[in-house]
């Protein structure tokens, strides 16, 4: 029993309940809300840390200790570990940037609430081991978002969540569907449990079809070509803290999922499975960066590439080698990292200018120059230039894609890496190289006279972390690069998770 | 005037009203043996006082709840979640059930339970909930 | 006192609920109840007085459920006659009974009986409005649903 | 013999539940939809405990109750709906 | 070593503070660095000088195979002596060049965080650490190119350098991960170059032309050649050192590195023969065409890039020997001439060569070292250039192939270049004196020193060719040709068919010199080379992009909900359709139908319910019809033994009726929005994701469950779970969890839907 | 009645997307809680149905008489009628907010945030 | 016996279900369709609980079976007089051979008073019906 598995699930709730409870201080929720979320970073880190110096690296709990596959288990191996850290941290960097961002109204009606329970879903979606319980938590995040969606009220909220919410109910229900038919084929709801019943159904083509189920509930979810429309038509809609915790977390959870379902349950013909994931991939990264492309809104662009880079993480799971699985998780870790900053640091723009339309924007490099190497690190990150994140995580899947022959992938990954580029570029040079328009220049003055410094501070204090985080994850990736390693190996071979969990070691 | 006044409405839900409450309540007591539990009693509560709110009104409505909505669901979420942490205290990992068989004169044994607490957690967000929905599309409307 | 009866009344109702019947059983039941009755009585204030006389109440349900039985026949009588004989109309019958209790109690006993169907109750609570199948005798109808009036107004007076 | 009756009581009530169906497509206003809804109900009311008395588990009979007590809140919403200025027509 | 290659960074931090506190002396403080680098990278000569080859090793991501190894020998060497050397005088110069403007602080750090990336590229082993410093070259390229930002013209130059250089860099980074594979996995270029077998490998072409676009947009090579003289929109010193001195030759000096493995083979000579070649007399005729001092530099830089590709193309011993002293002597004199090209454009204001005159008298230092430089370039003899061109005849007379089309090709552009080198050196400052926008007068020592020092170097690397070739030249080119070669240089090597290729050239480049201002004009009148330049081409690329991006766009995220459901609709149809039917051996079976009336007829009054609702136009209808569905589906959970199913759905069903009628009248009713071939088209989508379902049911109905995990709960229940009601207890105790998410997913919508309905009302009220 | 059962629960499927695809603010949500019933009951009908065999059991017995219904998937089904409650909850009145602010019941008319 | 008149009950009360049923289909009006829903309805259904009393001979099923008849017959009239009213009072067309009708010219313009036609007679005194 490691009781430090449910508490990346329980510390959320207990202050995310508590925030409700105390609905009427907004300062009250503040402190919880910072407090709360630096609670989970640590929970998660000893998490990660814990599960990564365990012999098996695999952590587990049975809660109510009812065995598995009985009961409902809680596991956390290093995917799910890694996954609830970076989780963790966004909400931590979301929480404190929020401190000067979210407006009274917004506190009053429960953002620090919404903030904590969308936490706890991701984190719980991350850890469970029972498919009916991620699909549990996925509704728990999904209605977190949603509430967070539209705080405001304003006209694009409404018109971005209706497609939001629609097109993620169809998901969630085929999700529902896909555990269904899963518990009629096996009568189990246990992952590792599921492994072996899966291999033992005569009509192995019946489990291929579930699979697919599964790839495209997950795929919406992840906003993967030919199913992200809700995602370019909402994202840009709320104010930027969400945006930038939608960003970081929620495709990531779909994506997560698939990661978990398509190596330790699907496996059975990956020359069709994974094939159907490499093209997915291939369209998704190509479709996002056009998308990006014809923008001249900060959020909209960076919502594009969200799609677009989700492509790449579909690539590391489609060739399915260790390198390439790293190189897909590490992708995931590095794009929650940079495209939260960028999405916050679209936030900045916006409290010193009063727009998110870059051709009202601009001359930012010289007055704020760190501002402009923040964005830098994370844009470029992005963009995949060495020696930050973005190319590490680039090399390893390019590399993979290299050694297992693919070259329709390696030269579309390639590619789409270019336009990447340009966008951030396009960015750069209309935000901060670019002279501030005369036309807006009233506007731009009269919102940089109402964010005091202090305000200022408190933003740049989350923007600076990450920018740090993206640099760091590139230049000082060794140990990054040996936790990865280890979760792919891991991935690579399901036994192990299916003896941590059934083996009862305990 | 209310344009939904209805002598007869408002009679009858004077008299059903405490009827659906006590009903709700057996259905959540003995839910862990019967069909019920804490879902279905708060469905019930929460139509009874819907039930209240469309014969009389929304500030009425709020005055019986005694409890706002809000911190109502807040603190059925809150003891939902702390029924699941005094096993750890036992060693035992969250949600372990716990049970202390009491014998309360008059009433007989009794069974005290985190699952029962758990299921009080549920039926005080259910009726938190639904009420919070119902109400404020109410005062919107009214 | 009203209360009281209410009380009695909801730890009966948890006795049948439960199955339990035993004296705990019903203590249980009367305990809940009582809080459910201060939980209601804070905000709608008194409840109803017609459960005072209960033998009474006893005999009045074996008349309604009779008037039940009566109206359904007649109901299932029009139904399946192939033509429609029926002369209905809207009638309004000046009320006697004063009280909330009384007129809700009316309203529905009509609704059940042969024929007739509350539909509202003015504004001022004088005037019942019922809509009848038939009214080709319109002054018999008033005396039958006169004379349910004075039974209602008897056992709650 | 029982079985034979419970079948038949099924067979006429779920009869009844056709015939209610129709009113309630046809409409042709609200009300009549709701008046068919209650009906509805009523009958679904009778189902469960027939089939309670068919499978001779009372525990059915529960859910009865649940459905007799709540069926009319439909009934109040909708009236209310229609108070409220919402068109009772086909619309 | 690390210390040298990162010491770029280091400084790159420390310089805004620097030049803050120092002021106007930061210049000369902040060169002590690349000195020191250079004295120190001097102190490698005599040891590399022997044809040693030192690999030093520090791991990074030793994992990845990223590490931070270094591979010094005479190439590198020769690279990081030039990156160091010239370096020193460019900071110097800049110093100058940019006295007073307020942004020297930013412009020294990204100035040497670019050198010490330069350094990183050319002294790297491990190609991937290489890459790095390949890429950062091209960002610090382009933030120092998009320098003078306020631009918008300078900032679409900066992004199309960009562009072209980091999509080459994209090609560059498949090219080299496909060599590592090739090479088994190796990851070194001392690896690399060791290794065997690299020809064998299947995708060796496709390798080969990804690495040759690399190094081709880097250096500028036909057709890629146009970012280039745009880069000039660069403050100068950044353009003397970036665009002719260093990054430029990134490109060649990667393909110098790998011309011992990949130099075998045919594609190899003739991809860089031919666009080498091609790149020369291209440079050479743009550079014919332009009047601006930055420009005729740009384009015979070109040109130098194109005879250096050509150069390794060919491959030979001399043709070897040719491209390191031809490197060399154009680093000295391409360095000297930008320099005193900014001397001219910051002391007279313009940058038109044809709109100065007369300055010999006014700044007479410049005017010497500018016909110094100028006569290197060229190639007249006593000068470092002339050796330079003279073996390049001779190594392209010695080609395997090709012989007469690339000696044509470097006689032609030899010609066009002795005429830019006369147009540079003579015309702003032989003539008379024209009016500029700024009253001209000699540089400050800031912006000559560098000139005159590369000035005299060229001069006596000529005189004294031995110096060079012993320290230098002969190292490199071993390290270029895989062997050791004895290199000797001098300026008289007999009279021979290059030495008259030679004469002829200066006589003809003469004479189109004195012809200069007629052929200026009509070669300005071949306005087809912009219609149908590469630029062109760029630019059609990057609006094809945003074209196609529009396109797309509009056809997928085209706002339209229906589209969108479509789409998913038919992706689950197709993806699971598919598997279903090509995917399962076995037939799907029907399955027994036993089933009571009763319960068919509960069953398609369901159906007929949700039938009715999704066609009725009355939304009331629909809401109603609704309720009959919820009640139905009551009915069957309670008749197939799930009581508490039933109750909830009852209770659910009853509240959300309540709720819809609730909101419902404050909505329109339902209006027909769409014509009947939508609503056919809608039904087929409709159907088939209802057909898949059924048979989804059907087929899983086909598999027997043996020992689902729930008997046991049922085990369980009574005994451990304390609780006869077996569907409760799973709900409060076995699975808490669910049980507390759906809680809490409930708890979340109320505050969602509170903030919905109350957020804008108070709002309003205020 | 599993084998009709999936012709009901398919036909519940193409009802709800029909409506889904009508464009109608109204319609759109009233598909959704038609999909969500669907998917309930599909679940209900994979995991068996039995008649009369609910999975109580007596008090003072130890295992339901005479065998059980599978409780696993009523709770699992009882968890997502919960959930799909409270999301549709929150998808009527976002409807209904929706049209207060944009005043358009037109799904296609509401375009604004994509294009 | 006891199955003897449990079967007897409920087919009693099956049948008058049914006859609510065809009612509810045939009766040309809102009004007078809900004459034979409410009634039939309550009664057949509230037999059928009764059946259900008599067959299990058990006291805890008696109360409940005698529960849902209480429920059915108090909160059928309630729900009908509902539906009744709102529907009479946003237009439902009565039946052409309705004879006479006391009520339409009764309801005010906005539909928020309902005259008894009484208010000019004197007033007796009020009970506390209009606390609320
Ligand atoms: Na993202
Ligand atoms: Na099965």
């Amino acid at each position: 029993m490691n009781p430090e598995v449910a508490l990346p699930v329980v510390i959320p709730f207990l202050f995310g309940s508590l925030s409700i409870v105390l609905y009427k201080s907004n300062a009250a929720q503040r402190w919880l809300g910072v407090i709360g979320t630096g609670a989970l970073l640590i929970a998660s880190i000893i998490l990660l840390h814990n599960t990564y110096t365990h012999p098996d690296g695999v952590l587990t709990i049975a809660l109510g200790e009812w065995e598995a596959p009985f009961g409902i288990v809680l596991v956390s191996d290093l995917l799910g570990a890694v996954m609830v850290v970076m989780a963790a941290l966004m909400g931590f960097a979301v929480a404190i940037y929020s401190l000067a961002t979210m407006g009274s109204e917004h506190e009053k009606f429960g953002y620090y609430p919404l903030l904590h329970l969308l936490l706890s879903g991701v984190c719980g979606a991350f850890l469970t081991g029972d498919i009916f319980n991620l699909y549990v938590w996925v509704e728990v995040l999904l209605v977190a978002s949603f509430a967070l969606l539209i705080l405001g009220g304003e006209r694009a909220q409404m018109e971005g969540a209706i497609k939001y919410v629609t097109l993620n109910l169809l998901s969630s229900i085929m999700l529902l569907t896909a555990v269904g038919l899963t518990y009629g084929m096996t009568g189990t709801l246990n992952m590792a449990d599921l492994v072996g019943r899966f291999a033992e159904i005569e009509n192995q083509g019946l489990v291929t079809v579930v699979a697919m189920l599964y790839l495209v509930a997950f795929s919406i979810k992840a906003a993967a070509f030919p199913l992200f429309f809700w995602l370019p038509a909402s994202y840009h809609t709320p104010p930027v803290a969400i945006s930038a915790l939608f960003a970081g977390l929620l495709t990531k959870v779909g994506v997560y999922a698939l990661y978990r379902f398509f190596s330790l349950l699907f496996t059975q013909d990956t020359g069709y499975t994974h094939e159907i994931l490499l093209w997915i991939g291939g369209f998704t990264m190509v479709t996002g960066v056009l998308g990006a492309a014809r923008y001249y809104e900060i959020r909209r662009i960076l919502s594009f590439h969200i799609v677009s880079q989700i492509g790449y993480m579909f690539m590391g799971l489609a060739l399915f080698t260790p390198l390439a699985l790293a190189g897909g998780i590490y992708f995931i870790v590095h794009n929650i990292v940079a495209k939260s900053n960028l999405f916050l640091i679209g936030g900045v723009i916006y409290f010193l200018r009063g727009s998110h339309e870059l051709k009202e924007v601009g001359g930012l490099w010289r007055e704020r120059p760190w501002l402009g190497i923040m964005f830098l690190a994370s844009a470029l990150s992005l963009a995949g230039i060495p020696p930050l994140s973005g190319f590490i995580g680039k090399y390893m899947l390019i590399r993979a894609g290299v050694e297992a022959e693919s070259w329709g992938i390696v030269a579309v990954a390639l590619g789409v890496g270019m336009l990447t580029l340009y966008s951030m570029v396009k960015i750069w040079a209309e935000a901060f190289w670019k002279e501030q328009p005369e036309a807006h220049a009233e506007r731009a003055a009269q919102f940089e006279r109402t964010i005091s410094e202090r305000s200022l501070a408190i933003m740049y204090l989350p923007v600076a972390l990450l920018a740090i985080l993206a640099v760091l994850l590139g230049v000082g990736m060794q140990p990054v690069y040996e936790v990865l390693m280890a979760a792919a190996e891991q991935m690579r071979d399901p036994q192990i998770y299916v003896d941590a969990v059934l083996g009862g070691d305990e | 005037m209310n344009a939904m006044d209805s002598l007869i409405l408002r009679t009858a839900t004077r008299f059903l009203l405490p009827l659906l409450l006590i009903f709700s309540l057996f259905v959540l007591l003995r839910g862990h043996d019967e069909p019920g539990g804490g879902f279905i009693a708060g469905l019930i509560a929460a139509v009874a006082f819907s039930l209240y709110l469309f014969a009389f009104d929304a500030s009425g409505t709020r005055k019986l709840m005694w409890m706002d909505p809000r911190p109502m669901l807040g603190w059925g979420l809150f003891i939902a979640t702390l029924s699941g942490l005094p096993a750890l205290f036992q060693g035992k990992a969250f949600f372990a059930a716990l049970w202390w068989p009491v014998h309360v004169p008059g009433i007989g044994s009794v069974t005290l339970s985190t699952p029962l607490v758990f299921d009080i957690g549920v039926y005080m967000v259910v009726i938190g909930s639904v009420m919070a929905i119902v109400l404020a599309l109410a005062e919107a409307e009214e | 006192m009203k209360l009281f009866i209410w009380n009695i009344l909801l730890g009966f109702v948890w006795v049948t609920l439960t199955g339990n019947f035993t004296g705990s059983g019903f203590l249980a039941g009367f305990i809940f109840g009582y809080f459910v009755l201060v939980f209601v009585c804070r905000v709608s204030g008194s409840t109803a007085g017609y459960t005072r006389k209960i033998p009474q109440g006893i005999g009045f349900t074996l008349f309604y459920i009779w008037e039940l039985i009566m109206s359904n026949m007649r109901v299932a009588y029009e139904v399946l006659t192939p033509s429609h004989g029926m002369r209905p109309g809207v009638i309004g019958l000046p009320l006697d009974a004063r009280s909330d209790a009384a007129i809700t109690i009316l309203a529905n006993l009509i609704s059940m009986t042969p024929g007739t169907l509350s539909i509202d109750v003015s504004s001022d609570n004088r005037m019942l409005f019922i809509h009848a199948m038939h009214i080709d005798d319109e002054d018999a109808l008033r005396a039958d649903l006169k004379d349910l009036e004075r039974r209602v107004i008897e056992l709650l007076s | 013999m029982i079985e034979w009756v419970t079948l038949a009581t099924m067979l006429i009530l779920v009869l009844a539940l056709v015939l209610t169906f129709v009113r309630l497509v046809v409409g042709p206003s609200l009300a009549d939809r709701v008046v068919a809804l209650e009906l509805i109900a009523l009958i679904a009311v009778g189902i469960m405990i027939v089939y309670a008395i068919q499978v001779e588990r009372a525990a059915f009979l529960d859910v009865a109750l649940v459905l007799a007590l709540t069926a009319f809140m439909a009934a109040v919403g909708f009236a209310r709906f229609l108070e409220r200025g919402g068109s009772g027509h086909n619309e | 070593m690390l210390l040298a290659v990162l010491s770029g960074f280091i400084v790159c931090l420390l310089a805004p503070w620097l030049t803050r506190s120092l002021g106007d002396r930061a210049n000369w403080v902040l060169a002590l660095a690349p000195a020191a680098l250079f004295v120190y990278f001097l102190g490698w000569v005599p040891e590399i000088a022997q044809g040693e080859a030192i690999t030093i090793h520090y791991p990074w991501i030793p994992g990845l195979e990223i590490n931070m190894s270094f591979l010094v020998d005479g190439l590198s060497l020769l690279f990081a002596l030039l990156i160091s050397g010239i370096g020193t005088f460019i900071i110097i110069y800049a110093g100058g060049y940019l006295h007073g403007d307020e942004r020297l602080p930013r412009f020294y750090a990204i100035m040497f965080a670019f050198m010490g990336s330069m350094l990183g590229l050319v002294l790297s082993d491990n190609i991937i650490t290489m890459f790095v410093f390949w890429e950062l070259t091209s960002i610090t390229s382009y933030l120092l190119i998009g320098f003078n930002h306020e631009d918008r013209n300078v900032r679409w130059l900066a992004l199309q350098g960009l562009i072209v250089t980091v999509g080459g860099g994209l090609a560059l980074m498949a090219g080299l991960l496909m060599l590592a594979v090739a090479a088994g996995g190796e990851f070194t270029l001392s690896g690399i170059l060791a290794a065997d077998g690299i020809h064998e490998y299947p995708f060796f072409i496709g390798m080969l032309l990804a690495i040759l676009f690399g190094t081709f947009t880097k250096s500028a090579q036909v057709p890629f050649h146009f970012w280039l003289p745009n880069a000039m929109a660069a403050p100068t010193p950044v353009s003397a050192f970036l665009h002719s001195a260093t990054m430029v030759k990134a490109g060649v000096y990667l393909m110098a590195r790998l011309n011992p493995a990949l130099g075998e083979s045919e594609l190899w000579f003739y991809m860089l023969g031919i666009f080498g070649a091609l790149t020369m007399l291209t440079g050479s005729i743009m550079a014919l065409r332009s009047t601006g001092v930055k420009a005729i530099l740009a384009y015979t830089t070109i040109m130098a890039l194109g005879t250096l590709t050509m150069l390794i193309g060919i491959g030979t011993e001399g043709a070897i020997i040719a491209a390191m002293t031809f490197l060399l002597a154009h680093a000295l004199y391409k360095a000297a001439l930008f320099m005193l090209a900014g001397a001219l454009d910051h002391e007279t204001g313009t940058k038109d060569v044809t709109k100065m005159g007369g300055l010999r008298k006014l700044m007479p230092i410049t005017f010497i070292a500018a016909c110094v430089a100028a006569l290197s370039l060229a190639g007249l003899p006593p000068l470092f250039g002339f050796i330079a061109k003279e073996l390049m005849f001779e190594a392209v007379l010695e080609a395997d192939a090709l012989t007469t089309f690339l000696a044509i090709l470097a006689v032609l552009s030899a010609i066009m270049i002795v005429t830019m080198a006369a147009v540079f050196a003579l015309r702003p400052f032989l003539g008379e004196r024209k009016e500029t926008p700024k009253t001209p007068h000699e540089a400050p020592l800031s912006m000559l020193i560098g000139p005159v020092i590369l000035a005299t170097l060229s001069l006596i690397f000529g005189l004294a060719g031995f110096i060079p070739a012993a320290a230098l030249v002969q190292s490199a080119v071993g390290a270029v040709y895989g062997e050791p070669i004895a290199v000797e240089l001098y300026l008289w090597h007999g009279f021979n068919l290059p030495l008259m290729m030679s004469i002829a050239a200066v006589a003809l480049g003469l004479v189109l010199f004195w012809k200069w201002d007629a052929a200026l004009a009509l070669f300005k009148r071949l306005t087809f080379i912009d219609r149908f330049g590469a630029e062109r081409g760029y630019e059609r690329f990057m609006d094809a992009i945003v074209a196609v991006a529009e396109w797309q766009t509009r056809l997928l995220q085209n706002g339209s909900m229906s589209n969108y459901l479509i789409t998913i609709v038919l992706t689950i149809v197709g993806l699971t359709g598919w598997t279903l039917l090509v995917h399962t051996d076995t037939p799907i079976p029907l399955g027994v139908m036993d089933f009571n009336v009763y319960e068919a007829v509960i069953a398609a009054l369901v159906v007929a319910g949700a039938l009715f609702a999704s066609v009725t136009s009355s939304r009331l209808g629909a809401v109603a019809t609704l309720g009959i569905v919820g009640f139905g589906i009551a009915l069957i959970y309670v008749l197939f033994s799930a009581p508490d199913l039933g109750t909830t759905q009852i209770m659910v069903e009853t509240l959300t009726v309540i709720l819809l009628v609730l909101v419902l009248f404050r909505l329109p009713g339902f209006l027909n929005y769409s014509a009947p071939a939508t609503r056919i088209r809608d039904a087929v989508v409709a159907l088939s994701l209802g057909g898949l379902m059924t048979l989804l049911i059907l087929a899983v109905n086909d598999v027997t469950v043996t020992d689902p995990i729930s008997d046991t709960l049922v085990e369980w229940s009574e005994p451990e779970g304390h609780g006869r009601n077996i569907v409760n207890v799973i709900l409060v105790d076995f699975r808490a969890l669910d049980t507390l998410g759906e809680i809490f997913v409930i708890g979340l919508a109320a505050i969602g839907v509170y903030a919905m309905i109350r957020f804008r009302a108070e709002d309003k009220a205020k | 009645m599993e084998p009709l059962m999936a012709f009901v629960v398919g036909g519940m499927f193409a009802a709800s997307i029909y409506m889904m695809l009508r464009r109608s603010l109204v319609k759109l949500v009233i598909g959704l809680i038609l999909l969500s019933n669907a998917a309930n009951l599909l679940i209900f009908t994979v995991s068996g149905m039995h008649r009369g065999l609910p999975p109580l059991i007596a008090e003072g017995a130890l295992l339901p008489e005479g065998g059980w219904a599978d409780p696993l998937p009523q709770a699992l089904i009882l968890t997502a009628i919960v959930i799909g409650f409270g999301v549709l909850a929150f998808a009527v009145v976002l409807i209904h907010r929706a049209y207060e602010v944009v005043k358009e019941d037109d799904l296609d008319k509401m375009r604004s945030t994509d294009t | 016996m006891s199955e003897t008149l449990t079967a007897i009950i409920m087919l009693l009360g099956a049948l008058l279900v049914l006859i609510g049923a065809i009612g509810a289909v045939r009766m040309p009006d809102l009004l007078l369709r809900m004459h034979a829903t409410t009634k039939a309805g309550a009664l057949g259904t509230g037999l059928i609980a009764v059946a259900a009393a008599i067959f299990f001979v058990d006291t805890g099923v008696t109360v409940r079976s005698l529960a849902i008849v209480a429920f059915v017959i108090l909160t059928a009239p309630v729900a009908a007089h509902m539906i009744g009213r709102a529907g009479y009072f946003t237009g439902a067309p009565l039946w052409d051979k309705t004879l006479k009708d006391e009520l339409r010219q009764r309801l005010d313009r906005h539909g928020h008073y309902l005259h008894s036609g009484l208010e000019d007679t004197d007033d007796t005194p009020r009970s506390d019906r209009d606390s609320q």
